[in-house]
C-alpha cells in the first residue's frame, strides 16, 4: 500500500463517514480530524517536491484494452496539497456552529458534508492521472462532486448549478475530442506519446488539440469567454463549499492544462505554432484569453453587490494571471503562475469564510445593507483585510509574490500590452476590495447590527491560520518557490532557483524579507510621527456630521450603493459588451433548432418524410 | 546592514526637510500665480506643529489611527526604496515594482482612515480617491514598463547608473518622460485633477472628519509624496543625482511642473479625470512604448 | 404545395426505380438459388410442385412466419374491436334475401369441398393453404351474410386457429426430435405426383389451410360484426 | 443439445402464442404461465447454445435445407446475445394486466424478435420483421386510450409503407444475386452489389428498417407511440425491437454492403437524428415524450456507432446499443411512475429515494459520466469515429458529443425539477412494485457492469471480431471446401448434429 | 414501332403500382383511402417480387407428368409473395379494424383531423395545458 492509496483510503473514509454521520452535530469535529489525517498523508508525500521518485498507486485497471494507472508526482503534490488544505480549513469551519446553523435553518448538512468529501477525493483521483484517459476519468468524477456540492444548497444555488453543467460538459466534451484526436494521431492516450509524436503532426492537428484542450480545461478556470457560470455557481453555493470550491475547484482545470498542453505537447510546441496572418504564437494567444480574463471579470466583479458574487467574479480574474504567467513560460512567469494558485487557494478560502461568517451573523451579504461591522467582528475584518490585500496583491501578503514575478517576466519578455493589461487587473482589484472591506465593516454600522458579536472559534480558527499562512508564504515565499521549482523542472519549464525571500537576481530581483521589513519600518517612523501628537479622544461613530448636518441613527447615512459613481459613469456603458450575449445567442440558437426539430415531428406527416428521404437516398447513389 | 540602518533612518529626515520645502514651494507658486504674497518660509512646519500640538483630537476607533499611520509610512517606505546620492542600499535590494506597490498603499491607509469615520462624505472621498488611482496608475505603469526596457533592468540603482552612461531617460524616452509627467500630476493629487483631495471644500473629502494630528499627519504624508514623486521622477528620466545639490534641484524643478501647471486650472470631476488620464498619457506611452520597443 | 412536394417525391422515387430497371436482368433473373430448388427440389421434398416444396419445405420457417403475422393480426383485430362489437341485445341486421340465402347454403357445401381439395392438392398443383384456406373462411362468412344472427362461435374459431398453428408447430418439433432440425420433412416421400405422397408437407399444408381459414374467418366475422353493431 | 435447438427458441413462443388467446378463454392464469414457461424456455435454450458454442459460430440450416437453398439461422455471439437478450427483457416487461390476446401478441413478438437476430436470409428476416410490426401494432392498439389506437393507425400507415420499400430492396438484391441467404450474398455482393443499384437497394432496405430503428427522419411514429402506451410497452418497443431492427441492418451493411457510402448514409441520417432527436427532447413538455425524442437521439448514436467500419466501429455500437437497451426501457418505467407534464412533477421525486436514485443513475450513464457503463460506450463511440477520420466521422463525432451537452442539459433540469424543495405536485403515486423492481435490477445491472468492465470489453470485442468476420460467416453457412454438404436425403437420419456445422472459430481477442 | 420487351412493361407497371400507392398514402386525407393506397402499394411491391422470378418463356415450376417442356420459371419468388400477399392481408386487415376503432373514438375519418386531436390527447394526458405559445418552451430554459 502507497501513500497515494493511503491518501485516497483516508478520503474515501472522510466521503463514508459523511455520508452515514454527516447530519450528526458531533460529526463535523471527526470530519475535521479525518482532512487532518489526509492533510497529513499528503505532507507525508513532501518528498515529491524535492525531487523524490513518484508515488504510484498499487490499483490499476485495464479497460477494453486501455490501462488506467494512477501516479502523485511533484506536480499532483503540489495541487494536492493546497486541496487538503483547503478541505482541511472548509471542514474546519463547517465542523462546529456554523454547520448546526445549517442544518438548523433546514439546510441538509449530511448532503453538504458529503459533497464537501467527495470533492476532494475526486479530485485527488483527478491529480493522479497519468495519461489522457484517466485524467478524463478524474475530470469527470470532479465536475460531477463539483455540481454535488453546488446543489447542495437548493434554492438559487440549483439554476447556477445547472447551468455550470452544461458548461462542465461542454468543456468535457471538448476535453474528450481532445482525447480521442490524441488516440487517433498517436495511438496512445499518453502524454509522452503524444510528446514524442509532435514533431510528425500537421499544424492544423496541433492547432486541433491545443484549442480543445484549452477550451475544455478553460470551461473549468473560467477562461473567457467559458467563465458566465462560474460566479453565480460558486456564490450560490453554501459558505464553506464556496470557500473550497473558490480556493481549489477551478484551478484542476490549470493543472489539466499544465499536465496536457505544457507537460504533453510542450511549451515549445505552443512557442513554435504560429497564428497564421500574425506575429503570436499560441501561448501568446493563451496569454492574451488570459489577459481578458484578468481584466473584464475583474471589473465585472467590481460592480457586484454581493459579497459572494463580487469574490467569485475575482476568483474568475485571477486564474487569468495563473494561465498568464504559465502561458509566457520563462522561470519567473511560471513560477508566478503556479505559485499563484497557491496563493490565491489560501486568501480566497479566508476571504469566503470571512464573508460566510458575515451572512452567519448577519443574515445577509448584501453589500448595500451591512457597514461599520469592524467594531463588532474585528478578528473577521482582520482575516477580510489580509484577504484582500492578498487578492490585490499588494505587498506583504502572497499574492504580490505571484504578481511581481509575473511582472517582472512580463518586462524581460517585453509584453507591454499584456503587462498593462495584468497592472489593470490588478488596480480593478484593489478598487472593488476596498468596496467589499468598506461596505461591511467600514462606515456607519446598521442598528439592527448593534447586537452583532464575532463569531465562534470554530469558524475564526480556520480563517485565521489561512490568514496567517497568507502573511506567512508572503514574508517567506521561498519554501513555496521550492515546490514549484519542483514542478517546473518535472513539466520541463525553465526552472527558478528562490531564495527564502523570493528571488535573487542582479537587475532587480526580490526579497520579500526586505520588503516586509522596510515597509513595517516605515510604518514604524509614520507610527512614531502620529504618535508625537497628543492624545486622541475615541468617541462614538455617530458622533460626527455631513454638511452641517449631525448625523444620527435615525438617518441612515451609509455610502454604499454605486460605490464608484465616476467610475461607473465611465465605463458602465462598456459593460453592454459582455460575453452574455453570446451565451444568450447560444442558447437562443439552439432553442429556434429545437423548436424546428420539434416541428419536423409535427408539420410534415411522417410517410412524406419515409418518401422524401427515400428519394433523396436514391439521388446519392446515384 | 548597521548602514542600511542608518538610511532607513536618514532618508526619512531628508525627505521629510525636502518635502516640507516642496511644500512651501507649492504654496508661494501658488500665491505668485494669484498675485499674492504667500506665507512665510516656516509656515509649513508651524502647520505641522500646530496641528500635532491640539488639544482636542478626535479618534473615530482603531482603525482611524492605523489608516493614518499606514498612509504616513507608505510613503515613507516608498521613499526609501528610491536611491538617493550616497544612500541606495535598500534601493539596491528591491526594485520598481516593488515601489508601485508601495505607492498605492497610502492610498489604501487613508481609504482605510476615511472608511473608519463613518462619514458618508468622507466615503464619497475615498471613492474619488481610489478612482484617481486607477486613472493616474495605467499610464504611470505605462511608463515604467518602458524605462525598464530600455534599461534593461527593475532595479532602480542601476537605472541610475545605465543613465549616467548612456545618457538621461528624458532625452531616449520623450513621449514617456511626458505621460510620466502628466501622471504625476493625478499622483499629486493637483489640479485639475484635485477631485478626491477636493482642499477647498474640505467636508467632502476624505479629510471630513480629519483633525489634529490626524490632519498633521496628512500634511507630512504630503510632503512626503510631492518628495517622493519629485525623485521618482528625477530617478526614472533625469539620471537621479550625484550630488545632493543637483539631485534636488531636479527633484525640486519636477515638483515645480505640476504645480505650475495646476493653478491655471479649474477642476475636473472624477469621470472626466478618467477620460484625460486615460487617453492623452496612455497614448503618449504607448506610441513612446512603440517607438522604444521598435527601434 | 404539399401535394406539389408529395408529387415530386412520388415521381422522382418512379423515376429513379425505373432507371434502376437498366441495370437490372429483368426476364432473365441469375436465378442461383432457383435453379438449385428446381433440380433437386422433387427429390428432396417429394413435392410435385416446387412452389410447395418452397413454401412448406425450404422456407417453411417463412410460412411458419406469415401464419403468426394472420394470428398477429387476428388477434390485433379481436383486441381493437372487442370492445366495440355488438352487444347481446343489440339489434342485428335484418336477414338477406332469398337469393342470398338459397346461394349461400347452396354454395357452401361447394365451397368446402373445393377448399379441402385445393388444400390437400396443394403439393402437386397450384393453390395450397392459403389458397384453400380462403375459400374454406369464405364458405363459412357467406352463410353469415345472408343471416347475421348465426354468429361464428369464437371460442371454436379461437380454439381452431390455436390447434392449427400447434400442429404446425407441433410438427416442426416432431421433425426436431425425430431428425434433429426443425421443420425438416417426415415420413415417406412416396411418388411423385401421388396425392399421398411428400411426407408432412400435405399434413403442414392442412393445418395452415385450418388456420387461415379460422383466421379469415374471424376477421371477417369480427369486422362484420362491428359494421353491424353500427357506430 | 445440438445447435438446431435454437430454432426452439422461436417455435416454442410461437406455440405458446398460438394456444394462448384459446387457454385464455378458460383460465387467464394458465396462459400466462404458458407464456412465461416458453419464454423461460427459449431464454434457456439459448443459454445453453450459447454456452455450448464456446465463443464460436454455427449455422443452422432450418430444416435441413442446404443454405443457399433453405434458410440458415447464424449463431455468432451478437446474434444470441441479441436473441437471448429477447426472451429476459419480456419477461421482465411482460404485460401482466393485460389480456390473453395481448400474452399471445407479446410471446409473437418475442419469437419474431428472436428469428430478427438469428435468422441468415434476407427474405425470412423481412417476415420476422413484419411479425413484430404487426404484433407491436396489436400490442400499441390494445391500450385503453383511443390516442393508443390513434397513434397505432398511424405508426401502422408508416411502418407498412417502410416495409414495401423493403420489399422492393429485397426484389433488387434478388433479382441482382438470385439469392437470399445472407452468406450466400456476402460472396455475391463484390461483384454484383458493388453499384449505384446495390446502394440503391441498400438505402429502400436501410429506410423500411429504419422506421422500427427509429432512424432519422422515419421515426415520427416514436413521440405518439410512446406517450400513448404503457411505459412497459414503451419500454420492450424502446429497448428490444429497435435494437433488433438496428442489428439487421449492420448484418446487412457488415456482409452484403460493406461500401464507404452506405456507410456514409447511415452516419448521416443518425447524425441528423441525434440533432432533432436531441434537440425536440429539450423541447419536450413532458417526460414521456422528452424519453421518447431521447430514444431518437441514442438511436441515432447508435447508427453513427455502427457506421464506422471494421470491429471498432461493432464494438462501439453494440456497446451504445446494449447501454440504451439497459437504460431506456428503465427510464420508460420511471417515466410511468410519474408521467406528465414536467413543470407539474416539481418535488414529486423527493421521498422517493429508490426511484430518484435511479433516475439520477440512469441520466449519468446516458450522459456518460465515468466509470458508469454509458461512459465507455461514449468514448468508443468518439474514438471509433475520430479514428476513421473522414469529415463526415468528424462531424459525427462532434455531434454526438454536442448532443451529451444537450442531454445532460435536459435530464437534469428534469431532475432538478423532481427533487425541488418546493413542492408544487399532487401527491405522488404510490409505489408500483414491479416496475420498480425492474428498473432497479436494470440499476444493478449498470452499477454491476461497471465492476465488470474488463470482461465486458473483452467480450464485445469478440463478439465484434466475429461479427465482422465476413469469411467465418461465409465459410460457416456455405461450408469450407471439402466439407460435406449437409442434405437430408443423403444423410442418415438422426445422424448426430443434423444438418448443423459447428465451426469453432477460436475466438479472438484483439489486443 | 415495336412494344417494348413485356419485362419492362410488367416492371415499369409494378413501379407504378407501388408509386401510385405510395404517392396515395402520403396525399390521402381519409383513412379508408390510405388503406387501399396502402394495398395497391403492397400490390406494387408483391409485382415487383413476383417479377424477379421472371424468365422469358418459361413455365410453371410443377413436375407433374411428363418432364418440363423447357425452362421453367424461379420457384423462390412465387413462395415469397404468397407470403407477402399474405403478410399485405394481415396488415391491411387491423388497419382497417383500426380506422372502425379510430372513426368510433374520435369520430374523424380525416387524417389531419385526426391528428391534431392526437396531438390534443397526447397533451391531455400528460397533464399539459394545450400549446398556446409555440414560441415559449414550456419550462424554464436550462441556461
Amino acid at each position: 500500500m502507497t501513500l497515494l492509496d493511503g491518501l485516497w483510503a483516508a478520503s474515501a473514509l472522510t466521503a463514508l463517514v459523511a455520508a452515514a454521520f454527516g447530519r450528526h452535530p458531533a460529526a463535523g469535529s471527526w470530519l475535521t480530524v479525518l482532512y487532518g489525517l489526509q492533510f497529513l498523508v499528503v505532507a507525508m508525500m513532501g518528498g515529491l517536491s524535492e525531487g523524490a521518485d513518484p508515488v504510484p498507486a498499487s490499483v490499476s485497471f485495464v479497460v477494453l484494452g486501455y490501462g488506467l494507472a494512477w501516479q502523485f508526482s511533484a506536480l499532483s503534490w503540489f495541487f494536492a496539497v493546497i486541496t487538503a488544505g483547503a478541505a482541511l480549513a472548509a471542514a474546519w469551519f463547517v465542523s462546529g456552529a456554523w454547520g448546526r446553523a445549517y442544518a438548523a435553518r433546514g439546510g441538509d448538512l449530511r448532503l453538504l458534508q458529503l459533497a464537501l468529501a467527495l470533492n476532494p477525493l475526486a479530485m485527488y483521483v483527478l491529480l493522479a492521472s497519468t495519461d489522457f484517459l484517466s485524467l478524463f476519468v478524474g475530470w469527470e468524477l470532479v465536475s460531477w462532486s463539483s455540481f454535488l456540492l453546488m446543489l447542495s444548497g437548493g434554492g438559487v444555488g440549483v439554476r447556477w448549478a445547472l447551468r455550470y453543467l452544461v458548461y462542465a460538459i461542454g468543456g468535457a466534451m471538448a476535453v474528450m475530442a481532445a482525447m480521442a484526436q490524441a488516440h487517433a494521431l498517436t495511438g496512445s492516450f499518453g502524454f509522452g506519446a503524444l510528446a514524442a509524436a509532435v514533431p510528425e503532426l500537421s499544424a492544423a492537428s496541433l492547432w486541433m488539440l491545443v484549442i480543445l484542450l484549452a477550451a475544455g480545461f478553460g470551461v473549468k478556470m473560467g477562461l473567457l469567454p467559458f467563465h458566465l457560470w462560474q460566479a453565480g455557481a460558486y456564490a450560490e453555493t453554501p459558505g464553506p463549499g464556496a470557500a473550497f470550491l473558490g480556493a481549489i475547484s477551478s484551478r484542476m482545470g490549470l493543472y489539466a492544462m499544465l499536465l496536457t498542453l505544457f507537460g504533453g505537447l510542450g511549451l515549445g510546441t505552443l512557442q513554435a505554432l504560429h497564428i497564421p496572418f500574425t506575429p503570436l504564437e499560441a501561448h501568446e494567444l493563451l496569454a492574451w484569453i488570459a489577459a481578458f480574463t484578468m481584466v473584464l471579470p475583474t471589473f465585472t466583479a467590481l460592480r457586484q453587490n454581493d459579497a459572494r458574487w463580487l469574490l467569485a467574479w475575482h476568483g474568475i480574474g485571477q486564474g487569468g494571471y495563473m494561465l498568464l504567467g504559465v502561458a509566457m513560460g520563462d522561470a519567473l512567469a511560471s513560477a508566478g503562475g503556479m505559485m499563484h494558485v497557491f496563493n490565491h487557494a489560501t486568501y480566497q478560502a479566508a476571504l469566503f469564510m470571512a464573508v460566510t461568517a458575515v451572512v452567519y451573523r448577519t443574515g445577509t451579504a448584501d453589500l448595500n445593507r451591512l457597514g461599520g461591522l469592524v467594531t463588532r467582528m474585528p478578528l473577521t475584518f482582520l482575516v477580510l483585510l489580509i484577504g484582500i490585500i492578498g487578492l490585490a496583491g499588494l505587498p506583504p501578503m502572497n499574492g504580490f509574490v505571484s504578481k511581481w514575478l509575473i511582472y517582472r517576466a512580463l518586462i524581460d519578455e517585453g509584453q507591454p500590452l499584456l503587462f498593462v493589461a495584468a497592472v489593470i487587473g490588478t488596480l480593478g482589484t484593489i478598487v472593488s476590495v476596498y468596496k467589499l472591506l468598506h461596505n461591511i465593516f467600514l462606515g456607519r454600522l446598521r442598528v439592527e447590527h448593534e447586537s452583532v458579536r464575532e463569531v465562534p472559534w470554530s469558524m475564526l480558527t480556520p480563517m485565521l491560520a489561512l490568514a496567517a499562512v497568507v502573511f506567512v508564504t508572503g514574508l517567506a515565499p521561498g519554501p513555496v518557490l521550492d515546490w514549484v521549482a519542483a514542478v517546473q523542472r518535472e513539466l520541463g519549464f525553465a526552472v527558478l532557483v528562490p531564495t527564502l525571500g523570493g528571488v535573487d537576481r542582479p537587475d532587480g530581483g526580490l526579497d520579500m524579507l526586505w520588503v516586509v521589513g522596510i515597509m513595517l519600518a516605515g510604518f514604524g517612523v509614520g507610527a512614531l510621527i502620529f504618535l508625537a501628537g497628543g492624545r486622541a479622544r475615541t468617541v462614538h461613530q455617530l458622533d460626527n456630521y455631513a454638511g452641517g448636518h449631525f448625523l444620527s441613527a435615525e438617518v441612515r447615512y451609509h455610502y454604499s450603493d454605486n460605490f464608484y459613481a465616476g467610475l461607473m459613469h465611465r465605463i458602465g456603458s462598456w459593460y453592454r459588451g459582455s460575453f452574455q450575449w453570446l451565451q444568450d445567442a447560444l442558447v437562443s440558437a439552439t432553442d429556434f433548432l429545437a423548436q424546428g426539430a420539434a416541428g419536423v415531428y409535427r408539420a410534415v406527416q411522417p410517410v412524406t418524410w419515409l418518401l422524401g428521404v427515400t428519394v433523396l437516398a436514391l439521388w446519392w447513389a446515384w | 546592514m548597521p548602514e542600511l540602518i542608518l538610511e532607513l533612518v536618514l532618508m526619512p529626515l531628508v525627505a521629510f526637510v525636502a518635502g516640507l520645502g516642496m511644500l512651501l514651494m507649492m504654496r508661494k507658486i501658488a500665491a505668485k500665480i494669484q498675485r499674492r504674497v504667500g506665507p512665510p518660509f516656516l509656515q509649513p512646519l508651524y502647520d505641522v506643529v500646530k496641528f500635532f500640538g491640539k488639544q482636542t483630537q478626535i479618534s473615530h476607533g482603531l482603525i482611524h489611527d492605523v489608516g493614518i499611520i499606514v498612509a504616513v509610512g507608505g510613503y515613507i517606505a516608498a521613499e526609501t526604496l528610491i536611491p538617493v546620492p550616497g544612500m541606495d542600499g535598500i534601493a539596491g535590494r528591491t526594485d520598481v515594482i516593488v515601489l508601485i506597490y508601495f505607492l498605492m498603499v497610502p492610498s489604501l491607509g487613508m481609504a482605510l482612515a476615511a472608511g473608519q469615520c463613518a462619514n458618508p462624505n468622507a466615503s464619497i472621498g475615498i471613492s474619488r480617491a481610489l478612482t484617481a488611482m486607477l486613472a493616474y496608475d495605467i499610464p504611470f505603469v505605462i511608463v515604467i514598463f518602458g524605462m525598464s526596457w530600455i534599461y534593461g533592468t527593475t532595479n532602480l540603482v542601476q537605472m541610475v547608473e545605465y543613465q549616467q552612461v548612456h545618457g538621461w531617460g528624458l532625452f531616449q524616452a520623450p513621449l514617456l518622460a511626458f505621460a510620466g509627467l502628466f501622471a504625476l500630476q493625478g499622483m499629486l493629487g493637483k489640479q485639475p485633477f484635485e477631485i478626491y483631495v477636493a482642499p477647498a471644500e474640505i467636508a467632502t473629502g476624505p479629510m471630513v472628519e480629519m483633525g489634529g494630528k490626524y490632519l498633521g499627519s496628512l500634511v507630512v504624508m504630503q510632503s512626503f509624496s510631492l518628495y517622493t514623486a519629485g525623485i521618482l521622477y528625477t530617478t526614472l528620466f533625469l539620471g537621479g543625482g550625484v550630488t545632493w545639490i543637483d539631485f534636488l534641484l531636479k527633484a525640486y524643478l519636477v515638483v515645480a511642473i505640476p504645480m505650475a501647471i495646476a493653478f491655471q486650472f479649474p477642476r475636473y470631476r472624477a469621470e472626466q479625470m478618467l477620460g484625460v488620464l486615460w487617453k492623452w498619457p496612455v497614448l503618449a506611452g504607448l506610441l513612446g512604448l512603440a517607438l522604444v520597443m521598435l527601434t | 404545395m404539399r401535394n406539389f412536394t408529395s408529387l415530386l417525391f412520388a415521381g422522382g422515387l418512379g423515376f429513379f426505380l425505373l432507371v434502376l430497371a437498366a441495370d437490372l436482368p429483368l426476364g432473365a433473373p441469375p436465378m442461383l438459388a432457383g435453379q438449385g430448388v428446381l433440380a433437386e427440389g422433387a427429390a428432396a421434398t417429394g413435392a410435385a410442385n416446387l412452389v410447395t416444396a418452397v413454401v412448406l419445405a425450404y422456407r417453411g420457417i417463412d410460412t411458419l412466419g406469415e401464419l403468426s403475422i394472420l394470428f398477429a393480426a387476428a388477434a390485433g383485430v379481436g383486441l381493437v374491436l372487442g370492445r366495440a362489437r355488438r352487444r347481446p341485445d343489440a339489434e342485428a341486421d335484418p336477414e338477406g334475401g332469398f337469393i342470398l340465402l338459397a346461394a349461400a347454403d347452396l354454395l357452401f357445401p361447394l365451397l368446402v369441398i373445393v377448399g379441402l381439395y385445393i388444400v390437400l392438392h396443394g403439393h402437386l398443383t397450384p393453390g395450397g393453404g392459403f389458397q384453400g384456406g380462403v375459400v374454406l373462411a369464405a364458405a363459412f362468412f357467406l352463410p353469415l351474410l345472408g343471416r347475421p344472427r348465426n354468429a361464428l362461435d369464437h371460442a371454436v374459431i379461437g380454439w381452431i386457429e390455436g390447434l392449427a398453428g400447434a400442429v404446425f408447430v407441433g410438427i416442426g418439433l416432431w421433425a426436431l426430435a425425430a431428425r434433429g432440425e426443425f421443420l425438416a420433412p417426415l415420413l415417406g416421400k412416396g411418388t411423385l405426383g401421388a396425392l399421398f405422397s411428400a411426407g408432412t408437407l400435405p399434413l403442414l399444408y392442412i393445418a395452415v389451410g385450418l388456420k387461415v381459414g379460422a383466421e379469415i374467418a374471424g376477421l371477417m366475422s369480427t369486422l362484420q360484426e362491428t359494421e353491424a353493431a353500427g357506430s | 443439445m445440438t445447435a438446431d435447438a435454437v430454432t426452439l427458441a422461436v417455435a416454442l413462443p410461437l406455440l405458446a402464442g398460438f394456444l394462448s388467446p384459446a387457454l385464455g378463454r378458460s383460465s387467464r392464469t394458465a396462459a400466462q404461465w404458458l407464456g412465461w414457461a416458453a419464454l423461460a424456455a427459449s431464454a434457456a435454450v439459448l443459454w445453453s447454445v450459447w454456452v455450448r458454442l464456446d465463443g464460436g459460430t454455427a449455422a443452422v440450416a432450418v430444416g435441413g435445407f442446404r443454405p443457399p437453398l433453405g434458410i440458415a439461422f447464424y449463431l455468432d455471439g451478437m446474434a444470441l446475445l441479441f436473441a437471448l437478450a429477447v426472451p429476459v427483457v419480456t419477461l421482465l416487461f411482460w404485460p401482466r394486466a393485460g389480456t390473453p390476446q395481448q400474452f399471445a401478441l407479446t410471446l409473437v413478438l418475442a419469437a419474431a424478435a428472436t428469428g430478427l437476430a438469428l435468422s441468415g436470409d434476407i427474405f425470412n428476416l423481412y417476415v420476422f420483421y413484419e411479425l413484430t410490426a404487426v404484433a407491436s401494432f396489436g400490442l400499441v392498439a390494445a391500450h385503453e386510450a383511443r390516442r393508443a389506437q390513434a397513434a397505432a393507425l398511424r405508426y401502422l400507415l408508416l411502418s407498412a409503407a417502410g416495409s414495401v420499400l423493403l420489399l422492393a430492396g429485397i426484389a433488387v438484391v434478388y433479382l441482382r444475386t438470385g439469392t437470399l441467404n445472407l452468406a450466400h450474398l456476402a460472396t455475391l455482393a463484390p461483384e454484383r452489389l458493388q453499384d449505384p443499384v446495390g446502394l440503391a437497394a441498400f438505402a429502400l432496405m436501410l429506410l423500411g428498417l429504419g422506421v422500427k430503428a427509429e432512424l432519422f427522419p422515419v421515426n415520427g411514429w416514436v413521440p405518439e407511440v410512446y406517450s400513448s402506451v404503457s411505459g412497459r410497452l414503451a419500454g420492450l418497443l424502446a429497448g428490444l425491437v429497435s435494437k433488433l431492427a438496428v442489428l439487421v441492418v449492420v448484418r446487412a451493411l457488415v456482409l452484403v454492403f460493406p461500401r464507404p457510402e452506405a456507410a456514409e448514409l447511415m452516419l448521416v441520417l443518425g447524425t441528423l437524428g441525434i440533432v432533432v432527436g436531441e434537440l425536440a427532447a429539450w423541447r419536450a413538455r413532458d417526460l414521456r415524450r422528452q424519453f421518447a425524442f431521447s430514444s431518437i437521439g441514442q438511436l441515432g448514436i447508435v447508427f453513427v456507432a455502427f457506421s464506422v467500419p471494421g470491429p471498432a466501429g461493432i464494438v462501439a455500437g453494440l456497446a451504445v446499443a446494449l447501454h440504451h437497451l439497459l437504460t431506456k426501457p428503465a427510464l420508460f418505467l420511471l417515466a410511468e411512475r410519474w408521467g406528465g407534464a414536467i413543470e407539474g412533477l416539481r418535488g414529486a421525486g423527493r421521498g422517493q429515494w429508490l426511484a430518484s436514485t435511479l433516475f439520477i443513475l440512469f441520466a449519468l450513464s446516458l450522459v456518460g459520466v465515468p466509470p458508469l457503463p454509458g461512459f465507455w460506450a461514449k468514448l468508443l463511440t468518439v474514438m471509433s469515429l475520430m479514428e476513421q477520420g473522414t469529415g463526415p466521422a468528424r462531424a459525427g463525432a462532434v455531434v454526438v458529443m454536442a448532443a451529451t451537452v444537450v442531454e445532460a442539459a435536459y435530464l437534469f433540469r428534469t431532475l432538478g425539477v423532481l427533487l425541488a424543495r418546493e413542492s408544487g405536485a399532487e401527491s405522488p403515486q404510490p409505489h408500483r412494485g414491479p416496475d420498480l423492481a425492474t428498473a432497479s435490477l436494470a440499476g444493478l445491472i449498470l452499477v454491476g457492469s461497471v465492476f465488470a468492465l474488463r470482461p465486458l470489453g473483452d467480450g464485445l470485442k469478440a463478439l465484434a471480431a466475429q461479427a465482422v468476420d465476413v469469411d467465418g460467416y461465409v465459410r460457416t453457412v456455405l461450408g469450407g471446401p471439402g466439407m460435406a454438404v449437409s442434405h437430408p436425403a443423403s444423410q442418415a437420419p438422426g445422424g448426430a448434429g443434423g444438418g448443423a456445422r459447428v465451426a469453432h472459430v477460436p475466438p479472438e481477442i484483439a489486443s | 414501332m415495336s412494344l417494348p420487351p413485356l419485362e419492362i412493361v410488367l416492371y415499369a407497371g409494378a413501379v407504378s403500382l407501388l408509386i401510385i400507392g405510395l404517392a396515395g398514402l402520403v396525399m390521402s386525407e381519409h383513412l379508408v383511402r390510405l388503406v387501399l393506397a396502402l394495398g395497391v402499394a403492397e400490390a406494387g411491391g408483391n409485382l415487383l417480387l413476383v417479377l424477379t422470378g421472371f424468365r422469358q418463356g418459361a413455365v410453371a415450376p410443377i413436375l407433374l407428368g411428363a418432364a418440363p417442356s423447357g425452362p421453367m420459371v424461379d420457384p423462390i419468388p412465387q413462395a415469397l409473395v404468397l407470403t407477402a400477399i399474405v403478410i399485405g392481408v394481415g396488415v391491411q386487415a387491423l388497419a382497417l379494424a383500426l380506422v372502425l376503432r379510430v372513426r368510433r373514438a374520435y369520430g374523424t375519418v380525416h387524417m389531419s383531423a385526426l391528428r391534431a386531436r392526437l396531438v390534443e390527447d397526447l397533451d391531455e394526458a400528460a397533464g399539459l395545458p394545450p400549446e398556446g405559445s409555440r414560441e415559449a418552451p414550456g419550462v424554464e430554459r436550462p441556461v
